[in-house]
């Protein structure tokens, strides 16, 4: 009965959805419309937000990837709430997973292949991570799925370790110096430049690995923390073993 | 009229976001809701990148040609809202192991999570 | 006097968090007082800004050194700046009520601080997403705060508040992406200016959208079935905390939704409709009720109701109404989740708590000199002007039954043996009752800031 | 062009499917794998939108990462729904 009316409520809301995109609400170009205005000053432009960042990110933030551009630069107040988030949900399972996480289980050895395999494949994994996060203003990638990359590594980590797993402690100290070091690169942005966040290093040459002002420095603290967060989600969701 | 390619893309955003709704309204399996969750997120997301999309349009990276570059602002956004999801359901694991613990059952009340 | 940042108001309390596990370590009894040391700062921070507000107007800042709506923009109203002011000398005072307590967990501070800081991002924000994600990171911090008793209530409360708020979060991001899709812009005046461009179907549903997500938090009807079993689930500082920090914020994103961001009329038919809905259910199902905190968030869903009928009647009078019963309802109910520990009796016996509860129980009825009676009379005054009597005598009889079902609440709390809160829960609700009489007798203090936020809000304003 | 509407038509098919059998199945653990295939053609669904970073960061966090961790919530919990 429940499940009847789930699914004839569910099916409305497939069909009335798609009909509602597929006719209402095409989106438009951003070439073609979108002429935005300043609020403030009251200052009216002709042409739309997205074609501005398009066009001015060479000069504004010196960055060759547009999204991190306005991931970092543009719109870096979003980044800090979203790391922030991320950081919240991680201290939020721990809180929860704290009398949880010590527990008696078979231990069970890894095998040898995956052991050996490990010790070789890790110090890659590790560098392709820092490669994504460091390289995220010129190439697609960035903080986040560079800090992914790592924590894939600190998965196999935990695979290898099943008995002490990752070394929680670090890990903390990690993630708490790298949102520290993003909040203090934005608020030296209120000292040195005008506003929060603001850029206040030279651009450097476009395309160049040290180009983009604080670009490159926001996303290595970012990998650094998306990396220890998702690590320490995975060690708190796995428990450590006790003898 | 949308262009040609955001036909399937549409169809797929609405299709997970109705199964995932079917699956929180009936599920009572706490890990099965947070797997709906997971598939209305992803809807969501694919619905906001087509928002941006650019018939023939290209990767808005450094390539010489601004003119055809896709919006990347919703890119921007789905970027944020992936996180937040992985977080969400991090966090949502955490609860149904919690509660797990306390119970000896993944399953809710027989009413679900529509109990009033 | 410097103008501060209004951004610090946000950032410090984050850089603060991201530093109390380092204080953890070196001494996990600093952490308490260390957390209580942030939030009073944030607190001196906002009566700064409100200050700031109230002499110089709305208080603009970029962020990220570019003009909007290309860069991010903070803005902060009088509503908004009220609200601030609400947020972070409430959350000080009922954070005091932990002091004392034996568990002692970091995290849990960590997660009071952040929810703190996001809640007064959300009345500080210019930017549609921008709100987004501090309604996130509010909702989550949220989670953890319900959940952390540890308990099988409090892990099934918490777990439909995630449910009901991702889907929520879900619908907002559909709202962004339709208007995102016709107006390439997420600034609330960007949008407010071009919203007429919009199809009607569209605006409409984009509007639909973005109040059913945002009711979540705010406790509007469709999806706020989490708010009883989360408030059942949750300690009684957390459950005083919700009605302080995320509730408010969230009724606050519903008046910039309607006032600034998608004037329609349409909108405000449909919030009266959700108002007088959400407010009817929540006063008849919290009469039924036999546990006392589920008995207090059925009513404060019926508060809410009454703050967004307040919202939608779009007069002057009828938005200094819902200033005043905000302000009220965050004071009495976090009095009320504060005394409402192993409620079963004998808890009024205590003079010290009778006291701040009894003066909460008659703010929320409406009895005067309070502000929920100021509330409720402005209120009043509004309807009567415009002839609209079946609202009132709605309003009329939510009152009674509110009467009656708080009458017996407090019957209950006089009989039976002696029982006592801890030494710090009495000092926090004592300080809350003191400014519920403080604002009770000198209402002009409130008033005058509410009469400039509603012309703001009228004018299309923050 | 039309390449990519009849790839975008093939990834519908391969989103949904594991979508309706990740919601149906009373294995929870394939139901994890699955929605992780789903996020996985997800990833090359916004590939063909031109979302080169939206793509990678939905293959490592959006597929890998909640795979690996409803793993072991899984572990820690019970396979079967009831």
């Amino acid at each position: 009965m429940k499940k009847a009316l789930a699914a004839v409520i569910s099916i409305a809301i497939f069909i009335v959805l798609s009909y509602f995109f597929l006719t209402g609400s095409a989106p438009i170009d951003y070439l073609k419309g979108g002429n935005y205005t300043d609020p403030i000053t009251g200052e009216q432009y002709n042409h739309s937000v997205p074609q501005q960042y398009v066009e001015d990110t060479k000069n504004d933030t010196g960055a060759s990837n547009v999204v991190t551009a306005i991931v970092v630069e543009y719109r870096g107040f979003d980044t800090l709430g979203e790391v922030t988030v991320l950081f919240t949900a991680a201290t939020g399972l721990a809180l929860l997973l704290d009398e949880l996480k010590r527990r008696t289980l078979p231990v069970v050895d890894p095998n040898f292949i995956l052991k050996s395999a490990v010790k070789v494949v890790l110090p890659f994994i590790i560098l392709v991570g820092a490669y994504i996060f460091i390289h995220g203003h010129l190439t697609p990638g960035g903080g986040f799925p560079g800090g992914a990359v790592i924590a894939a590594g600190f998965l196999l980590m935990i695979l290898v370790h099943t008995t002490r797993g990752l070394p929680e402690r670090k890990l903390s100290i990690t993630e708490s110096l790298a949102g520290i070091s993003y909040v203090l690169i934005g608020l030296l942005g209120l000292v040195f430049a005008n506003e929060f966040l603001q850029n206040y290093l030279p651009l450097g040459n476009f395309t160049m690995l040290f180009s983009a002002g604080i670009i490159p420095l926001i996303y290595i603290a970012i990998g650094f923390k998306v990396g220890s967060e998702l690590g320490g989600i995975m060690h708190n969701l796995k428990g450590v073993h006790e003898e | 009229m949308i262009p040609e390619l955001l036909q399937p893309v549409f169809v797929i955003s609405a299709a997970l976001l109705s199964i995932g709704l079917y699956g929180v309204m009936s599920k009572r399996n706490m890990l099965k809701i947070i797997i709906s969750l997971g598939l209305v997120d992803t809807g969501v997301n694919v619905l906001i990148v087509a928002m941006g999309y650019l018939p023939g349009g290209t990767a808005p990276i450094e390539n010489g040609n601004y003119a055809l570059y896709v919006d990347p602002v919703p890119q921007a956004l789905v970027l944020t809202a992936i996180v937040i999801g992985v977080s969400v359901m991090a966090l949502a694991l955490a609860v149904a192991m919690g509660y797990y613990r306390k119970t000896g059952t993944l399953e809710l009340d027989k009413e679900g999570v529509m109990k009033w | 006097m410097v103008a501060l940042p209004p951004v610090l108001l946000i950032a410090l309390p984050l850089l603060f968090a991201f530093l109390a596990p380092l204080v953890g370590m070196v001494s996990r009894r600093m952490v308490k007082l260390y957390t209580l040391l942030v939030l009073i700062l944030n607190a001196l921070l906002s009566i700064l800004l409100f200050i700031n507000v109230m002499a110089n107007g709305v208080v603009y800042e970029q962020l990220s050194g570019f003009y909007p709506p290309v860069g991010i923009l903070l803005s902060v109203g009088y509503l908004g700046a009220i609200l601030a002011v609400l947020i972070n000398v409430l959350s000080p005072v009922v954070y005091l009520s932990y002091f004392g307590e034996a568990e002692n967990s970091v995290k849990f501070s960590m997660l009071y601080m952040l929810v703190t800081a996001s809640s007064t991002g959300i009345v500080i924000t210019g930017d549609l997403f921008n709100m987004f994600v501090f309604f996130e990171i509010t909702a989550v911090g949220s989670y953890g705060l319900v959940a952390s008793l540890r308990t099988k209530e409090a892990f099934e409360g918490s777990f439909k508040y995630i449910v009901l708020g991702s889907i929520g979060s879900a619908f907002i991001l559909m709202g962004i992406a339709t208007i995102y899709g016709y107006l390439k812009t997420l600034n609330f005046y960007d949008i407010a200016l071009r919203i007429d461009t919009m199809p009607e179907t569209a605006r409409l549903m984009s509007f639909i959208f973005l109040i059913v997500g945002i009711g979540v938090e705010a406790e509007i009807f469709p999806l706020n079935g989490w708010v009883p079993d989360a408030y059942q689930g949750a300690s009684n500082r957390v459950a005083s905390f919700l009605s302080v920090g995320p509730s408010k914020a969230g009724i606050y994103a519903i008046a910039r939704l309607i006032f600034t961001l998608i004037p329609i009329m349409s909108g405000f038919e449909l919030s009266l409709l959700l108002g007088i809905f959400t407010l009817v259910v929540g006063e008849l199902a919290a009469l039924r009720q036999r546990d006392v905190k589920r008995m207090l968030a059925y009513s404060s869903i019926g508060q809410m109701g009454l703050i967004l009928i307040a919202l939608s009647l779009h007069s002057e009078t009828a938005l200094v109404a819902a200033v005043f019963l905000m302000v009220g309802h965050a004071l009495a109910k976090s009095i009320l989740f504060i005394g409402s520990r192993d409620y079963s009796g004998g808890l009024l016996r205590n003079p010290l708590i009778a006291g701040p509860l009894f003066l909460g129980v008659l703010s929320i009825v409406g009895m005067p000199p309070f502000p929920g009676f100021w509330g409720k009379w402005y209120l009043m005054v509004d309807l009567a002007s415009r002839g609209a009597w079946t609202i009132i005598l709605l309003i009329v009889f939510t009152a009674i039954v509110e009467g009656v079902y708080y009458s017996r609440y407090l019957f209950r709390g006089l009989n039976g043996e002696i029982r006592t809160l801890t030494k710090s829960e009495i000092a926090s609700i004592i300080i809350l009752a003191s400014i519920l009489i403080l604002i009770g007798l000198f209402p002009q203090y409130l008033y005058d800031p509410a009469v400039m936020a509603a012309r703001s809000l009228l004018g299309g304003g923050p | 062009m039309m390449l990519f509407t009849f790839i975008a038509w093939v990834l519908a098919v391969l989103v949904i499917a594991p979508a309706i059998y990740a919601v149906e199945t009373k294995d929870l653990l394939s139901a994890a794998i699955a929605v992780g295939f789903a996020d996985l053609a997800a990833a090359i669904l916004f590939l063909v939108l031109q979302a080169p970073d939206v793509a990678i960061t939905q293959a490592a966090i959006g597929a890998g990462i909640t795979l690996a961790i409803f793993v072991y919530a899984i572990r820690r919990t019970e396979r079967w729904e009831k």
